[in-house]
């Protein structure tokens, strides 16, 4: 398998199981926005843990538990370098969302006072909202939203402004828009906010799966982003930050695994990443997470991020094939991630997924978990499609001519 | 298709020419149902005198099933006496999880949602007008709940 | 296979892939105190999720998507059952650890005013203390510590003193203790501090997956436990609790999937179980530990415990066999358990584990990450025996066989 | 038996009859040593006088591994240079971690601590003694330290 002269979708899709079921239809699978395929070596790493060397990490004296802690560290070492850190930055956790708890709870409660602000912006995923409406509700503090204009990008002005003029303690944004597919320069955000001393936390859960993501290159003090999104497995996400930010923290759960010493008179942590993991980890899950991004490396993440910006672009021209839709966001898929909401003119997106779906199609309809962003742009609901390494023209062309079809059986 | 059973002629009917769509002057009653899983809408308006329900319309936003369906409802309920209506929610309760037929004379139109029954995504769509309704209603009392249930 | 006369272990073993690797010895585990090992049905469910429906639950339209969520629901349903709970008050979160946290942090947080009392016992898991210190620390809380007493049993006495003189707001105790292998009159504490107005909150990681366990019949407000450590995957625990208390407790962790509505004013949240699940959650996992249940149910939860209480009995009494070896905790089988904790005159725990480990014998030695309790005992290290239905007297002989000859090699 | 890189004789003995066991009447120097994950422990008192290790004691509970690379580390500090200690830590560093050989001018018995590398979950135990050592030492000068890595 060589990808030298870029990705071969055939082969690739070979990897995938789900995408060669027997009997039935093909599988067109366009939502990896919601949650990706696995690849067999994925699915293989954790049967193989399960089958030949479970065991609780960390503490065993045995050879079995020496080894599973071996597999588990060694994932850990693997996903830090893929997002340039070190094993000290990379806390594992169950998804996306409880690493931006874990920064909300953990820095929030300790370091936000009455009055103080923290930044996020409407087009943000609701993990990235909630977090910080709960801490700020406990703690006085009050969430602000960066404002999106017509083109589906932030406005900047106002972030500046609002440096100048509010207490900022966080700037919190995603990298990539789940919905708008719209790439944020959070490196300029973040060199502005960190002139203000305000902390950055860039959410990545769309960006990292599909590009080359480096914490080091974005400058941020921490990055998440999630398992299931990169080919890797439910169950574990990635809290990435810089060792001064983890340092300068209390922990957040606590329990096992997360201590250095326990007493009825109190506790100390345990070193770094270990003090913000509590309990027993997603061990099999950092296995597959590491087998999945041994598969992304091998791909080359170059590769797959040219492979995704001209099969989105391909998809942006093949939909305005399809009389009357319109598009949301950024018009030039070089500034874009993979997400490609768009709107059918009377026919509403549930009714859209269902119809493309008796054709194998499947596309996301709904909120996107992006209300605030829903009422911005005015509508209750958008059909997103959205790609992976395993897709490729032949899904954007099925994609389009059920759409078609599905236009002219609601038009009657 | 496949699909037919879920977007019925008389479905797709009811989503391309509402009954009783709009809003009342003077409503004795008004609600909002929201589905938060997908963001459909309905607001329904419902005057009752006598025990009966004698005006309703209802307005929103929302697929195909989730518009027709309160359009097929408010058909149903038109007419209908408080335990009558209830009748019919509970009826299309039943007949959407797959657990009892249709009562063609209860619900009209409405007979057409049994074919969500195979669609589990789609369930919440199908009663957002009828939970409404409920909402919309005064419970019915004891005694009469207890002899509706028993003339079933 | 047929269980109507109890465990046939030999039958059982054959269903766990990793007690039948090829080349070399056979495994000996002696360690499910730690994690369990996994039946092939809950790798095969797995596997079948990610191969045939993985998909993200809950706002997908299309068929897979719906395929999937009902299998994660489904998983719900029997876990719940499986405790006598139903599915209003079942939550997944990513272990116990998670679990006690969710308590602490979402009702502790709301609750505990500076004086007031939580009330946990000298034997328990640090993950069933280290949470009470933190959120104690932040509110003005204290925690108090049943003592344990030379049987290895709590003192009540202690506790209704207290109860009846300090404002205890939370009692939170062990079913089973980890170390000690207690069993916890667990009911009767729940009633003597309902009378008292307290919250009653069970660790129940070591009794739920051996023994029949009803969070209705223990008449506690809430009970967790995790997915590893019976039979189910990593990535995946349980709080069950009765909905009063749900209802009546803020979410925990914000983000997808917990919410009603978010606006950029604040938000509103899910019915139950939802409200206190954000973010993607383990699927995978929750199709395993569904498969799990299934299979721990299938051989029923009676004939799990009347084995393990069995071979306890049997694993005391061949202990005693070995040249000064003490015992920790209670003295009769039928009070305790699986753990087994003892002790060599002149041989550390570590060196037990690591000489039996050469001959195929998995056990463990430490803290067990129960520090207090160590300290109470006046040791830093024990070392420990625990089984689950795959194990039998012959597990049982060669452990005592492999503990003579270390015995002898360390006395040189 | 397989384990007998780990468990050689040299050890053993170590563990049986741990040399400079005890504790200094008036230590220049004390430090506390704890294994987290286990719990072992050593205690160390040090003196040193002009620039050299004239006196060392230590005292603790563990497992053997941890007690006998104590007694070792003791044997082999003794009357050591602070430079020459630290070239002795470093090379049991490197050596356990399987990233060096030992050098026996430097570490006496202690070159048989080679086969802990292999067992990752006893590289601590190994270790405790030489971190309480570490702790316990002025560190070495930075003009001294590159002489040091030079005459390696
Ligand atoms: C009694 C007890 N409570 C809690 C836990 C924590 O379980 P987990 O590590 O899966 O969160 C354990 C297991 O380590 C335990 O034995
Ligand atoms: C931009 C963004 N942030 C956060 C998340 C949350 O990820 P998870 O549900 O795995 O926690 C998602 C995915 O749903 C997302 O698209």
């Amino acid at each position: 398998m060589t990808h030298a002269a870029g990705i071969e979708v055939a082969t690739l899709r070979a990897d995938f199981p789900i995408l060669n079921r027997e009997g039935g239809r093909r599988l067109v699978y366009l939502d990896s926005a919601a949650t990706s395929q696995k690849p067999w070596p994925v699915l293989g790493a954790m049967e193989n843990y399960y089958r030949e060397t479970n065991a609780n990490v960390h503490r065993g004296v045995y050879e079995l538990a020496a080894e599973a802690t071996e597999r588990f560290e060694a994932a850990r070492d693997r996903v830090a370098a893929f997002v340039g850190t070190r094993r000290e930055g990379l806390v594992f956790t169950k998804n996306a969302t409880e690493a931006l708890n874990l920064i909300a709870w953990a820095w929030g409660m300790r370091n936000l006072a009455p009055g103080d602000v923290v930044v996020t912006t409407e087009m943000e995923h609701h993990s990235n909202i909630v977090p910080w409406q709960i801490v700020a509700e406990m703690t006085g503090a009050r969430v602000l939203f960066i404002p999106v204009d017509g083109d589906g990008q932030l406005d900047l002005q106002w972030l500046s402004v609002t440096l100048r003029t509010e207490p900022v303690r966080v700037v919190s944004v995603t990298h990539v828009s789940n919905v708008l597919g719209t790439i944020n320069p959070v490196a300029e955000i973040a060199r502005s906010a960190h002139s203000y001393g305000a902390l950055v936390v860039v959410d990545g859960a769309q960006s990292v799966p599909h590009m080359p993501v480096s914490l080091a290159e974005l400058g941020c003090d921490a990055l998440v982003f999630t398992g299931h999104k990169m080919l890797g497995p439910t169950g574990i996400g990635v809290l990435a930050a810089t060792p001064e930010l983890l340092d300068g923290m209390e922990p957040f759960l606590g329990g096992g695994e997360m201590i250095s010493d326990v007493s009825t008179d109190g506790s100390t942590w345990a070193d770094l990443p270990w003090k913000f993991e509590a309990g027993t980890p997603p061990i099999a899950e950092a296995v597959g997470l590491g087998a999945a991004v041994d598969y992304l490396t091998m791909i080359g993440m170059a590769q797959v991020r040219e492979h995704e910006r001209d099969l989105t672009a391909y998809m942006m021209e093949a939909l305005a094939e399809v009389d009357g839709l319109t598009i949301l966001g950024p018009e030039d898929a070089d500034l874009r991630g993979c997400p490609v909401s768009f709107a059918i003119p009377d026919v509403h997106p549930h009714d859209v997924a269902q119809l493309v779906d008796r054709e194998g199609v499947c596309v996301r309809a709904g909120h996107h978990c992006a209300k605030p962003l829903m009422r911005t742009l005015g509508v209750t609901a958008t059909t997103r499609a959205s790609t992976h390494v395993y897709n490729g023209r032949d899904d954007v062309d099925a994609l389009v001519a059920a759409l078609q079809r599905a236009r002219n059986f609601m038009a009657g | 298709m496949g699909l037919d059973d879920l977007y019925q002629q008389i479905i797709l009917d009811h989503y391309r020419n509402p009954r009783h769509r709009g809003h009342l002057d003077d409503p004795g009653m008004s609600v909002d149902h929201q589905n938060p899983l997908c963001g459909d809408q309905v607001h329904l308006d419902v005057t009752i005198r006598d025990g009966r329900i004698v005006e309703l319309a209802h307005a929103g936003d929302g697929c195909s099933i989730s518009q027709a369906s309160a359009s097929m409802m408010s058909e149903a309920a038109h007419g209908k006496s408080i335990e009558d209506a209830h009748r019919a929610i509970d009826n299309v309760l039943a007949l959407i999880h797959g657990e009892a037929p249709a009562d063609e004379d209860l619900l009209g139109d409405a007979v057409a949602l049994e074919g969500v029954a195979k669609y589990p995504a789609r369930v919440r769509c199908a009663l957002l007008g009828w939970m409404a309704l409920r909402d919309a209603l005064p419970a019915p009392s004891h005694a009469e709940k207890g002899a509706g249930v028993g003339q079933q």
